[in-house]
């Protein structure tokens, strides 16, 4: 989790420079360890579903380089940019997506499931929706022991129509839960528009059904994004006030790598959105406000570049789990020897349903 | 030893796990000022309040997915779902969720939850409210399931669910909740995993769960008034599954019945009656029976249930059939009984 | 289905004095026999669960009573009156209720699943908000068809949280689907108030979240809802236009007959409740306007008496489903051969999973 | 015969189906201009438009009631779910409404619809994304269950499966869509309820479904080489069960080994044990054996995913296991060829 204060007032201008030059840094690491991820993919050493964030960095670092230590996190698949941004290290991240004893989840998970539980970022789901019921879990956790922060939960703009939505938001509202749901409408769910997709298109206004605080901000303006998230935050926790936040984005490629993303939209739109590049915009208005010039702007390049080159290094030269670990984790080790008594097939130490000893009367 | 209904029992279990740990809450439809839609949490709101014992709007995979989250910042969550039939809309939060947590995050998380909910069919309650559905939560790696057939069993194994740190569906039983049993006072524990044999016998095994339970005993106090000694093994816990207890049960009696409420075909039995057959292969005087209910939508009319729905008739004509099929009774008179 | 066509524009005042009738007759149908259906249910003739009408009569009336015949409708649990509201026979009804063959469901399905084919009722459906997507389901049927008419669907105010609701209305409004959503808000799901479920207690607004015409009528007034009822039907039925209807109304029973219904609200808000009873203030509105008097309310009464007592008298002399018919209409008996060789625990003419010839080897 | 992938085969199946019968159309996620999520609607939206091929939001508790609903008026939907894992979160439409329809309402309405969905693991997709639900399906009357195992049963099957009257839950793959296989052409229809023999064999059976035969033929090829005559009987269909065919291989060759991509404890191979052990308890030369996937969520690592999914060196093993159980094979003979 950042380690930045909840800011009281955020007004764009009283952004110190530090935080602007920590946002900055943010979403090109992102951008190139999205980069190099596509590339590590299409050399297969990364497997599985893989979704990008490359295009989205403004929402993601407004968004969740907003979070606090006493806040949590939840999000989709599309995790890799979210577990960079509350400070996750790119090895761990990188050794995950690589399937090592290192990564994240030790090599379990994947890209889609990513987390770091010391940053409080408590995943990477892979059901579309499923996240926001859980998010809500936990905002219900830390009313329920009257604990300080506030929880946010990220979903695509797919996730608007999926049942668990609806109650999620309806049971955070009831109960006055401190949790923001945040939209990262980047146009599609996979190959559907949100047109096709929603009655209403500005998903934004659904939050109205549950009498809830609700706003559009530009995804491509990272202060835009945060000064909105900062904001929300505060009403969640304060007030335990949930509230709906949609960053309009756009994703620049394809689905996941396997989508090449040019059959359903076309080659003008995804022009348009790269002519209002997140990190360009940004960057121009570091510069303009003389926080960035070249030399900083290429330190931070380079600087991001070793990192991910690193985590690659690292990733590659991280041990496989080893296969005896198979069932480790499956259940509390604790509770272990409550299958004792299963014998053939139990779920641990087992690699098959094929037979152990006390079933032929050796127990 | 105090008698109490299954009900109490479990009503005692969540109190007395409630004040003994701050994290554990109660949450579901109806819990609250309602006192349970079947009356298990009565007073529990009155006592412990509106933090404690959480009334919930109808929206089961929402509330679920609040048990899970909440249990991975450390609550200990019980969730009730009012039949197990609404738990399909929900099921996504448990198997692809609580079930999920600890594995796929490489042990770093836990989900230390318990869903509660009674299953089986009750009187007339038809097609969509009549189901049995705890082969497919026993089917699912990562979740724990048990299934109390009395009282005693049914404190004992809710508090050893609550303190367990893995989901636990905890199935109920709509046509058990009123029976009367003695329930031992205080921190009375049943550890998870291990089956009961609540009756000895020689002849025949009888292997149950839940509801089934009640009704082999019965069966088997029948067979005894016929000089036929029936012994019951009381599974209580179908993930993990103790088949060391009816291996051993088998090992004596040589015969085998699985009778479950549900439907037989790809259900629990089916498991039982696969691993008996191979743990037992050259100790089975006659192949392995199971009896459940019949394979259709449970139907409202009563002739048409009482056809439906596993009963004492129908269990014993089944064991009478297994004892007919070791050559323990001549299969005329099987006939002629029934 | 109801034989009126559907009017053009239906100011209270254009009603005819038959329809007028027709309609108070309904009412009054509907609360008799769910009356005497409560008596039955306390004599054991009735079983499981049994969840009245009273009190909705107006609401029931008002929107069930103005579908033609080229409509469908899908409702919940509480659907006695529905069927009856429908034309279908009390007879019919009451022999269901008491699980007898000449049921509307044969006996297979009970209380909570009437039906009447004839009359496109297509049920009497047991899980709280499943029945919308069904419902969608048909109103996609007619779209996919072209065929007129549109599907009513009604639940009641408790299922608006649940995620079929969510997903069932954007689906029906994407779509254009011809599709009226009905809520029966009697202000509680069980024991659950509106206010402590619904983050929006003004439940209507919640079809705002899908572009949706939605409105809110005093449910207890039999022409407001049959006004708002054909209005929103036209615009299904013409303009492809889904649409979200609220009426406000009030059970005067429990939840079921097994809830007293006392313990979770006031009786002074039964009691002001049972001060607008939709009948006796329909009653007054057609004695105003001299089309009832005391001898054609008493006409009515006595016709409902024993038009209900015949439905109670023919279900007792029913018979009941024969026991060797259990397996039947699980599967079509054309595909039952497929079952042939599945042996023992085939699910055609088995009661139990014991032993068959072919298994034996005399097959 | 032209040879077509599994994928094309469907392909065929479902353009087939559309052309002859206006009341067939699709439904379901991307399923139209992105011409499906694993392609196999390829080419159906140009041919038949937005009426036919339906384009879904992410929503299918939604648009699984939609296919309920619509069936019911008479239509005839099949309905893609992108992948098994998402089906629990529509699965009370399929389990308490579309299984329901005929039977709880008395045979006046049927449900004819298809439900198309990949189960299995493929590579690498981790926990949410590598399961194998089928069996709860096929635990529940109402439904029907296929789960053709090579192109040619994909377009048969998939063809009864559209002009069944009753609904049924259609398996496919995600290992298997590539796979290549000759599909007679034009109207091929392969009933429900058969299962096939796509290898005789005379020493042991093996019996599966889906991309467990795929893998059943591979060793059976392996213990042809080193002079062991293995029988696959592929299940094609696990509701209706086809028993008759499964026992009559047993009856030949007394040995059988039960092999499933799931999981085995309460799976399908339980079910298949089962009545194979009662069917044959006179002419089983050894327990009924049964492999399958190791009961865990389906880990990332590509080591630990190799652990846990089911192979040919397990099957191969397990089979051993059960010549060697029966006294064919010495049990030493087993740990050295490991
Ligand atoms: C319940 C469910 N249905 C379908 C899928 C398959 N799926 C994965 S991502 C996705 C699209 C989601 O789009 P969106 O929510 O907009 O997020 P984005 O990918 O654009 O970030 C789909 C359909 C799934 N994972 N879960
Ligand atoms: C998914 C689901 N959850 C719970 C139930 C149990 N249940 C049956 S009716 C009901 C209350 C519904 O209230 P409402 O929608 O307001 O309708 P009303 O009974 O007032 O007509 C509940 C909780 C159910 N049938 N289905
Ligand atoms: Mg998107
Ligand atoms: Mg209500």
């Amino acid at each position: 989790m950042s380690t930045i204060a909840p800011s009281r007032t955020t007004p764009d201008l009283h952004v110190s420079d530090e935080e602007l030059r920590r946002l900055y840094r943010m979403m090109v690491q992102i951008r190139r360890f999205e980069e190099r991820t596509e590339e590590q993919y299409t050399r297969d050493r990364i497997g599985g579903y893989c979704h990008l964030n490359i295009g989205e960095e403004a929402t993601v670092a407004g968004t969740v380089g907003s979070l606090t230590s006493d806040d949590y996190l939840f999000g989709g698949y599309r995790d890799h940019g979210l577990s960079l941004a509350v400070g996750g290290s790119p090895r761990a991240v990188m050794a995950e997506l690589f399937g090592k004893e290192t990564g994240q989840a030790h090599g379990r998970g994947g890209s889609m499931h990513l987390l770091d539980v010391k940053r409080h970022f408590l995943g990477g789901w892979g059901i579309v929706g499923a996240q926001i019921p859980l998010a809500v879990g936990a905002a219900f956790a830390l009313d329920y022991e009257g604990r300080p922060g506030a929880v946010m939960c990220l979903f695509g703009d797919a996730a608007v129509n999926i049942g668990a939505f609806h109650e999620g938001l309806n049971l955070a509202a009831i109960w006055n839960l401190p949790c923001v749901f945040v939209i990262t409408n980047n146009l599609y769910g996979m190959g559907t528009s949100v047109e096709m997709a929603s009655a209403e298109p500005d998903l934004w206004k659904r939050g109205q059904a549950y009498r809830m605080p609700s706003e559009r901000v530009d995804g491509q303006d990272v202060l835009a994004v945060r000064e909105a998230t900062q904001r929300l935050l505060r009403l969640a926790r304060e007030e335990r006030q949930p509230a709906l936040l949609e960053c309009l984005t756009y994703r620049y490629r394809g689905h996941s790598v396997a989508d090449p993303g040019k059959s359903y939209r076309p080659q003008e739109e995804i022009d348009r959105w790269r002519d209002r590049d997140p990190i360009v915009l940004f960057e121009q208005t570091l510069r303009t406000r003389g926080i960035l010039d070249d030399a900083a702007v290429e330190a931070v390049r380079a600087e991001v570049e070793a990192e991910v080159q690193d985590a690659i290094d690292y990733a590659l030269a991280s041990p496989d789990p080893d296969p005896k670990d198979l069932y480790l984790h499956i259940y509390d080790p604790k509770g272990a020897s409550d299958f004792d008594r299963m014998g053939e097939g139990a779920p641990f130490g087992e690699l098959s349903i094929r037979g152990t000893n006390w079933a032929n009367g050796e127990a | 030893m105090p008698e109490l209904t299954y009900r109490e029992a479990l009503r005692q279990a969540l109190r007395e796990e409630m004040l003994r740990d701050p994290s554990v809450y109660v949450i579901g439809e109806e819990v609250g000022r309602f006192e349970g839609p079947y009356k298990v949490t009565q007073g529990l709101f009155k006592e412990f309040g509106p933090r404690r014992v959480k009334e919930a709007p109808i929206a089961e995979e929402g509330f679920m997915g609040i048990g899970v989250g909440s249990a991975m910042l450390g609550l200990r969550p019980v969730v009730e779902i009012m039949t197990l039939n609404f738990i399909l809309v929900a099921i996504d939060m448990v198997i692809n969720h609580a079930a999920k947590v600890r594995y796929m995050f490489g042990g770093q998380l836990k989900v230390p939850m318990v869903i509660r909910t009674p299953g089986g069919s009750g009187k007339q309650l038809t097609a969509q409210h009549s189901q049995s559905f705890e082969g497919w939560f026993a089917n699912t790696p990562g979740l724990k399931v048990v299934a109390p057939s009395n009282p005693a069993d049914a404190k004992g194994l809710l508090k050893s669910a609550i303190r367990d740190d893995d989901p636990v569906l905890f199935l109920e039983n709509l046509t058990i909740y009123n029976q009367r049993g003695e329930v031992p006072d205080g921190d009375y524990v049943v550890p998870i995993g291990l089956a009961a044999v609540p009756r000895v016998g020689t002849d025949l095994t009888i292997v149950s769960h839940s509801y089934a339970t009640v009704r082999a005993l019965q069966v088997a106090e029948r067979f005894a008034e016929e000089g036929i000694s029936v012994e019951v093994v009381d599974l209580r816990s179908l993930r993990p599954l103790d088949m060391e207890t009816v291996v051993k049960s088998v090992r004596k009696t040589h015969r085998v019945l699985c009778v479950e409420e549900g439907w037989p075909t790809y259900g629990v039995s089916a498991e039982i009656a696969a691993r008996v057959s191979k743990a037992c292969f050259a100790e089975l005087d006659a192949p392995v029976e199971r009896v459940g209910g019949a394979e259709v939508s449970m139907p409202y009319a009563r002739p048409l249930e009482n056809a439906a729905q596993v009963n004492n008739e129908k269990i014993y004509a089944a064991a009478r059939s297994v004892l007919a099929e070791s050559g323990m009774l001549k299969r005329g008179i099987l006939t002629a009984n029934r």
